[in-house]
């Protein structure tokens, strides 16, 4: 475990108190085992990374948190509230067929304001609001299947980002972004992030985008899913471009690619 | 070509009409019971013109709307929460089947006696019989729904009312539309037949039975291809709001 | 005063015919009363409507199927008027097509026939059939409904048919089919072509007569006008039948006419005919049990 | 509660049959016209042990299952290849639609003409009903189809053919299980009631249509109960095989 | 144009005779203009690299020149042959949708060659030679939908591979897979390149990828798409680690850089 000075003095720091407390989870599918009495703890206000080879069940794990895929055993609890109550962001893997094919795009977006009853005029409102922000210039009026990848899951992310959700899932979120729009939706995440301190899980193959955003890197191996290592990397934030060749950040990547190469070879 | 294609219905029409000619004309039928496609025309055009037909016509038209709104009226919710849980459907599915098997006119002394002997019997028969064949669709599409959207709609919060209505109502759409196009056409032919025989002083199966009765075979046929044309009508009408309203399918 | 209202369950055939005299010549109008067409075709609506009210009377009704109904609710269908048939009041009848040799009904042996659909129907050919000494096998012998029977006849799917009237005349006119035998019923179940078999007839539901034996007397009264009309004036009632029923205009003066007597005017012989032809229907099983028909006959 | 999910189906069954008592009971109906569960089950019970029901249920059971296969031979290949070109559906759509909307019985003089009075006409014209709307679904099914699928077999260079065949027929199985179950529904409808009306000696048709005549109406009862019951098994025939089949409906 | 001395010598060099030749290209969606007549030639036995933004129409030209969906107007060429005698490769951007749900994954990558008659024990006989060569460790045995992203679209690559195509269309084929396997996928498309010397079309938004695979790289300008750029990158394969610290290397991937970047800002 890597242990930096930048943490609070006093112990614990304030923002550790778990959000979801994973314990002794297992899953299977066809005799498979995904996860095997799995622990774990996302503590609230933190941005997770997760980094893992292919199928090793990053998906399974986030969809197993907001409730999309029955548990075979454990439970994951969330600081006393009931999951019926807790309000998600999801931009899922495969945003294309999770957005809504008789929406036009901007309807999409607006859709999860309508689902908590905000009155039209304001759902136009933020929707605006978040274009403005993200300096978004495609046309909105059209329909997810007239867009092309990249603009699909874009939208996927506006839908995501529009509510202040309690808990914001990213699996891939920018894996069919162009380069320019990576680097830019990458700092509208930070950026959001610093001002909400929502807690956030986000899955990515790329592990320089991980390690940036995060505050810990969960690195996952292959089945039955383990803790592989689980990163700490508290550079303040903003991270800039700097950030990047910083020796801290370099080192934090190195280890991360060190443990994952290893744990990839093993499988 | 594109601009043709609203004219492709006239091929199907005059394939039938050439079929039917060729069989009249090589008396593969003999005449006397298979009257040749002018003569039903002139029939056709006679009673739609003034003759008692036209007005037959607009009363099963008119039986038939009524039907098919009062089955589409209760199948589509019913339809939308029964094939939300594959659970109730399959513990209802018995009467669905049964009822979907067995003839509407073997129903009708029973429904006689619900609804009493004016028109409401017959509406009612076919409303019931649509009915099923509408929420068996309907319950299917919602069934066989793409589940990343329930999920996506799921994880947003959304209750189990407004998945239902948000998207299991529109994932069923396409699906939805076959069987209200299988239900109208069905609704028609029980209001035709029950104009036959429970018993009628208007509408087209009134028209089809007192033809036949009456052995004019050219009115009979043409009162059945008013029927046919009517039931192609009600589908199109259908064919149409679904282009209007369900552009995304297979996409 | 408001007309008193009576709802008929109307089988439009030829053997409505005294309703139909009674309506279009102001018989019913004459005496108060306003009546109400429902359109019913064939027995079971007929009886289901009775059964539940939703009809005072059914302009005709089969006696067979009348005496069913009453075993079941007695007091269902009583009668008011019968209708008789037989040789000379030409009703059932066997047909044989056009090119088929038959002189009488044993020459139908090896012949494909056709038959007026239902239990009834079929167990009284075949007991005529049998009468002329013809065993099952003989023959095949199909149900058809009644709609059909001109069809296959031109069509040749048959090669003889006991069928009903007006088919009967529109075979004869189209010249594809000739009369073999009409009168089935009064000479093999009857013993005699000129017998009166009382096949159906005119039916009030106990309930009306109960409830407004006033008004069911009236009615009676008109019917037994039509009645009367008709047996003295066959020529012009007839011409009600075009109007009314499926009578195809060009065998409506030489569609053969069913006598038609009112209940009060039978007599202690006809009614031991009527009781025989009811018996028979018993012992072939069409009814399930033996039922007095002078019960079911209602006088005013 | 998974291992009790076979006997779900009960629950619509004793649903139908309690609602059944209470509108005996309550005499919502009269008794003479609809007869109690108990007597009702009675004659289906002496009529399938030894009695004439038995025989004539398998009768029809025969000839729906004719009727289906014919049916389907023809409407699986049909329906694909008029599916796979929107344009040849939309030229033929009208013949199709116009003899789903009119009456089989209405047909019944034609098709008595052609086949006779024997079985043929019974198999063919219910064989003839059921394959219109096969026909209908699984083209509808095809036209729906996912678009990429498409594509990706073309892509690899895959003939029409092929693309009909391993593409095509795939994408639409659960629509054309959908039309398979409307169809055997409607074929044993169309049967029963050819029993009734075109002169039959046995089959559920003949024994309603004698039962009705005779004002039998337990066994008239029976013999519609014993119909609907073989048409709900046809289809959970249908259903175990697409359950078998198609494992990826949704996905 | 950058030009390289790499090139051989006499003029233009042998593998410059065009494959795949555009002309007056034209291609609307609702009457925004995606191409308006485009020209540009595929030469054959070349690997092109494509890059540009989100939505200028990567995915729609290779669907056109592919005969997926229809050109307004213009033509594409193959050298003397129709479309129609033209064997694809083909990983689809929605990988997901492409695959065959009622078919498992093998049956899936054996596909093509079902179609193209390779007798039933060939076809084990080459799919096992190339799970063997590949190195897959998952269960093929599975249905897509059983599958997580990344594997389903490694089962894609595979069923693109499994043939020798003519020509071999990537859409974003890396997308989903985790960072060894993407590495592991660009060694082995790099090795295929070099053994067959298939035209290869590779849509990519890694742009380190995109020149360290490429002979040239396409920059195509956002609507109506525009040839931006059609850099030149000869260095000799295979390219190795070594390769992306090259200063050649470098120098044409920044040059790229600038000309994308330039593009986006204008639009
Ligand atoms: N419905 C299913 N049935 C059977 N196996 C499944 C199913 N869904 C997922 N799996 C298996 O579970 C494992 C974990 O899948 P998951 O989608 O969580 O992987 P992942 O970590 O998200 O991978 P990727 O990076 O490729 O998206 C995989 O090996 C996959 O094959
Ligand atoms: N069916 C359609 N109807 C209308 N517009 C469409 C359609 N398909 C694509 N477009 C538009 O055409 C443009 C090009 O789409 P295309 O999919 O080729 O983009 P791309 O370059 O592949 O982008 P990405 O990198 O996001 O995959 C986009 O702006 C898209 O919105
Ligand atoms: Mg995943
Ligand atoms: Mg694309």
């Amino acid at each position: 475990m890597l242990e930096t000075p930048a943490g609070p003095p006093g112990g614990t720091p304030a923002p550790e108190r778990a959000h979801v407390t994973i314990r002794g989870l297992s899953k299977r599918f066809n005799n498979v085992v995904i996860y095997d009495k799995f622990d774990f703890d996302i503590p609230r206000g933190t941005l997770i990374s997760v980094f893992g080879p292919n199928g090793c069940g990053k998906s399974t794990l986030i969809n197993m948190i907001a409730g999309l895929i029955p548990v075979d055993e454990g439970e994951i609890l969330f600081d006393g509230k009931k999951l019926s109550e807790i309000k998600f962001g999801y931009v899922f893997q495969n945003y294309r067929e999770a957005l809504f094919p008789w929406l036009r795009a901007i309807d999409n977006i607006e859709y999860p304001l309508k689902v908590m009853q905000v009155p039209n005029v304001e759902r136009r409102a933020r929707s605006e609001k978040l274009i403005a922000n993200l300096g978004v210039k495609i046309d909105l009026k059209r329909y997810p299947y007239e867009m092309s990848g990249g603009q699909q899951q874009l939208v996927s992310i506006m839908r995501a980002l529009i509510v202040e959700p309690e808990i914001l899932f990213l699996d891939e979120p920018f894996s069919a972004l162009d380069y320019e729009m990576t680097l830019f939706m990458r700092e509208q995440l930070q950026r959001v992030f610093q001002e909400t301190g929502t807690t956030t899980v986000l899955v990515s193959h790329d592990l320089e985008e991980a390690v940036y955003l995060a505050d810990r890197v969960l690195l996952l191996s292959r089945h039955p899913a383990l803790v592989a290592d689980y990163v700490r990397y508290d550079d303040a934030r903003p991270r800039t471009d700097a950030t990047l060749s910083e020796p801290e950040f370099i080192r934090v990547k190195a280890h991360c690619l060190d443990v994952f190469q290893r744990e990839v070879r093993k499988g | 070509m594109k601009r043709f294609d609203p004219l492709l219905p006239i091929i199907g029409v005059v394939g039938l009409i050439v079929i039917w000619s060729f069989a009249v004309w090589g008396q593969v039928v003999d005449p006397v019971l298979l009257p040749s496609p002018t003569k039903t025309f002139w029939a056709l055009w006679k009673g739609m013109n003034g003759g008692a037909l036209g007005f037959d016509f607009l009363k099963t038209v008119q039986r038939t709307a009524i039907s098919i709104l009062i089955a589409a009226a209760i199948a589509l919710p019913l339809g939308i929460v029964l094939g939300s849980s594959e659970r109730l459907y399959r513990s209802v599915e018995f009467v669905i089947d049964f009822f979907r098997s067995t003839p509407a006119s073997a129903m009708f002394p029973l429904f006689l006696v619900l609804f009493g002997v004016g028109d409401k019997t017959k509406i009612s028969v076919a409303a019931f019989g649509a009915m099923l064949v509408i929420l068996f669709n309907v319950a299917y599409g919602v069934m066989n729904a793409r589940k990343t959207r329930l999920l996506a709609a799921k994880v947003m919060g959304a209750s189990r009312l407004r998945v239902l209505t948000d998207v299991m109502l529109l994932e069923s759409l396409p699906q939805t539309f076959i069987g209200l196009r299988n239900g109208v056409s069905l609704a028609l032919v029980i209001i035709v037949v029950a104009e036959m025989f429970i018993g009628s002083t208007d509408g087209l199966g009134h028209r089809v039975f007192e033809a036949q009765q009456l052995f004019e075979m050219p009115d009979m046929y043409a009162a059945i291809f008013a029927a046919g044309a009517l039931g192609y009508g009600f589908n199109l009408l259908f064919l149409l709001v679904e282009r209007r309203f369900v552009h995304w399918s297979g996409k | 005063a408001a007309q008193d209202k009576v709802k008929v369950g109307v089988f439009p055939v030829a053997s409505t015919l005294p309703y139909f005299v009674a309506l279009d010549r102001g018989f019913f109008k004459e005496t108060n009363i306003e009546v109400e067409t429902i359109r019913l075709i064939g027995g079971p609506p007929n009886v289901a409507a009775m059964i539940s009210n939703q009809i005072d009377a059914a302009a005709v009704l089969v006696t067979i199927e009348g005496m069913n109904a009453n075993l079941k609710k007695p007091g269902v269908a009583m009668y008011i008027s019968l209708n008789s048939q037989n040789k000379t009041y030409q009703m059932e009848q066997f047909v044989v097509r056009k090119g088929f040799e038959a002189k009488t009904l044993k020459d139908l042996k090896g012949a494909k026939i056709m038959s007026a659909p239902g239990p009834a129907n079929v167990t009284m050919a075949k007991a005529a059939l049998a009468a002329a000494g013809l065993k099952e096998g003989d023959y095949t012998i199909d149900q058809l409904d009644m709609g059909q029977h001109v069809n296959a006849m031109v069509a040749g799917t048959f090669d003889a048919g006991y069928t009903l009237e007006p088919n009967a005349s529109t075979m004869r006119k189209m010249g594809v089919a000739t009369t073999l035998e009409a009168g089935v019923i009064a000479h093999y179940v009857l013993g005699n072509p000129e017998a009166d078999a009382y096949v159906g007839g005119g039916a009030l539901t106990s309930e009306f007569i109960k409830t407004r034996p006033d008004v069911a007397k009236r009615f009676t009264a008109a019917w037994a006008k039509a009645v009367d009309f008709i047996n003295k004036n066959p020529k012009e009632a007839r011409q009600h039948l075009l109007k009314n029923t499926f009578t195809p205009p060009d065998v409506v003066d030489t569609v053969p006419m069913i006598k038609y007597v009112m209940a009060k005017d039978l007599t202690a012989k006809d009614k031991q005919v009527y009781q025989k032809f009811i018996d028979f229907s018993v012992t072939t099983g069409t009814l399930p049990e033996k039922i007095d028909v002078t019960k079911y006959l209602q006088t005013f």
